[in-house]
């Protein structure tokens, strides 16, 4: 099955945690993950040595999670592609219309 | 196949981007084949009040996006209960007002409901 | 239909009261605390789960609420047709 | 001792009580409602401003507040002895 | 000239860092002369659950800015309504539990309150 | 006179412009400012091309306000002396102390 994932708060709710705790449990059970981030969210990607969330979102992207961002977000946000996790890819709402559609459940961390 | 999906706009319309982003989600959620509604619940029914200006608190637009929305076929409605309890304060004409029992039907039939 | 409600505030009251009139109207509905949902006191006579890290984190015993760990809210997830994450 | 409330979500109670038992305690109290706060349809005694800009931003005519701008604003915050942000 | 601090942890423990990050600018606080309460307040009195394990879910630790306020002489309170309401679970033994009266009462005497 | 002003929250929050706002009027009425940013507060100063608000702080600052951000929150947020507004301190709990006790009126933005 497909599972779905959008995160739209920054490193200092428990949401990436959790959604990175579901992610890894959905994926050793077989599912295919797909995460959007937008808003505050994408600061979970802004890599740098001490983010440890970043590090572990990259970690789900080994596992098999595709990432994607929305870039209109990231642009005031100061994240780009040099200062982001490597592999996420900079896309649009149009991205996070299709991950809604095409999977099974879409779970939502606000 | 077409999804019913309903985005939940709770939050007020200007202390975050939040009502503003999510109903740039909901335009964007038009993108797949999917039936959308905005519901504008709690203190989120203000991102309805006609008039808003965002731009004079330095905060995104909300008004183009209800409008888009309604253009292309797709709904915005209003929890009335929370609209009375903000002072019953006048919508913009995109808006839809609708009664509780209404609101717990679309939750009820949508494939995804997105709390935002 | 089988709804899934999934509730991290603990003073959240509308997803209650969706959950409990989907249940009311004949559905299977269930409710899955996680975060600081798990400090809910809420009386409620659906099935209740709770993530035992988030009840462990908080120094709270499962009591009335079903202990599940990641991998069982996965398939909690996929077992029900639908599923709000508020 | 004068004490000014700075309010800024709609929702807020507590503010409101700490602030109306001041007053009652007899001190002089004021409230400040800005951002969304100025949505706030709490019915109160206390003398009530409210930052122009965010009353303009949002449709709402000023009505039974007295509107201000930021100047207004910062000397409010000076003529009170104690200011909270809430 | 000490001032009076008053540091408010409306927050819930593990959702957000707030709770945590409240806690530990209060331990900060006493950096100053200044004479520093924590009120943990709604969700917050969560904050002084014994027990609270943060580390299980990444999250900053809590239990050791109670600890060094009650250390240094300063005082952790929580709410007693509060704390009913979410259904009088075991505190930490440096929290005390207060009553509304003497909430309001430590409000009107903080010459700063910080709303966290 | 003395205003302090504490900002937790990103740059999505109009407590950004409640602050930039109400700072610029205090400095205008002949009052000094200073401003600590801690938690998702620093995010405002993350310096990049589209990110209005950090320019609008670096206004503020110009204009003779100080801006202190607490370090240690900086860390795993990725916002570094490189990539944040130039002139911003890079400082601790310790100076966010000193600026409660010694502004004549604190406003919180949280």
């Amino acid at each position: 099955m497909k599972l779905g994932i959008l995160l739209t708060t920054s490193p200092e709710h428990q949401n990436s945690t959790t959604a990175l705790c579901v992610g890894r449990a959905a994926l050793e059970l077989g599912h295919e993950v797909e995460l959007f981030l937008m808003d505050d969210g994408v600061y979970n990607v802004l890599d740098s040595r001490d983010n440890l969330v970043a590090g572990a979102f990259a970690a789900l992207q080994a596992q098999g999670a595709a990432i994607t961002l929305c870039g209109s977000t990231c642009d005031p946000r100061g994240v780009t592609k040099e200062s982001a996790v490597a592999g996420v890819v900079f896309g649009s709402q149009y991205d996070h219309a299709q991950i809604l559609h095409r999977t099974d459940r879409f779970l939502v961390f606000g | 196949m077409k999804k019913q999906v309903t985005m939940l706009v709770r939050h007020g319309p200007l202390n975050t981007v939040r009502a503003a982003e999510a109903l740039r989600a909901a335009v964007g959620y038009t993108l797949a084949p999917q039936r959308v509604t905005a519901l504008l619940i709690g203190t989120g029914v203000c991102a309805g009040a006609a008039g808003l200006r965002p731009e004079l608190v330095g905060q995104p637009e909300v008004a183009k996006h209800i409008e888009t929305l309604k253009l292309l076929g797709h709904r915005v409605v209003a929890d009335r209960p929370s609209h009375e309890a903000l002072g019953a304060f006048p919508l913009h004409s995109a808006v839809e007002l609708v009664d509780r029992a209404e609101v717990l039907k679309l939750l009820g039939e949508s494939d995804v409901v997105v709390p935002y | 239909m089988k709804y899934l409600h999934i509730i991290k505030d603990p003073a959240e009251t509308f997803a209650w009261q969706v959950a409990e009139g989907q249940a009311h109207g004949g559905h299977e509905v269930a409710v899955l605390l996680w975060q600081d949902g798990v400090l809910s006191t809420r009386a409620s006579a659906l099935p209740l789960y709770a993530t035992a890290t988030d009840l462990e984190a908080r120094g709270i015993p499962a009591g009335r609420v079903k202990a599940v760990d990641y991998r069982e809210v996965v398939e909690l997830v996929f077992q029900h047709d639908r599923v709000t994450c508020w």
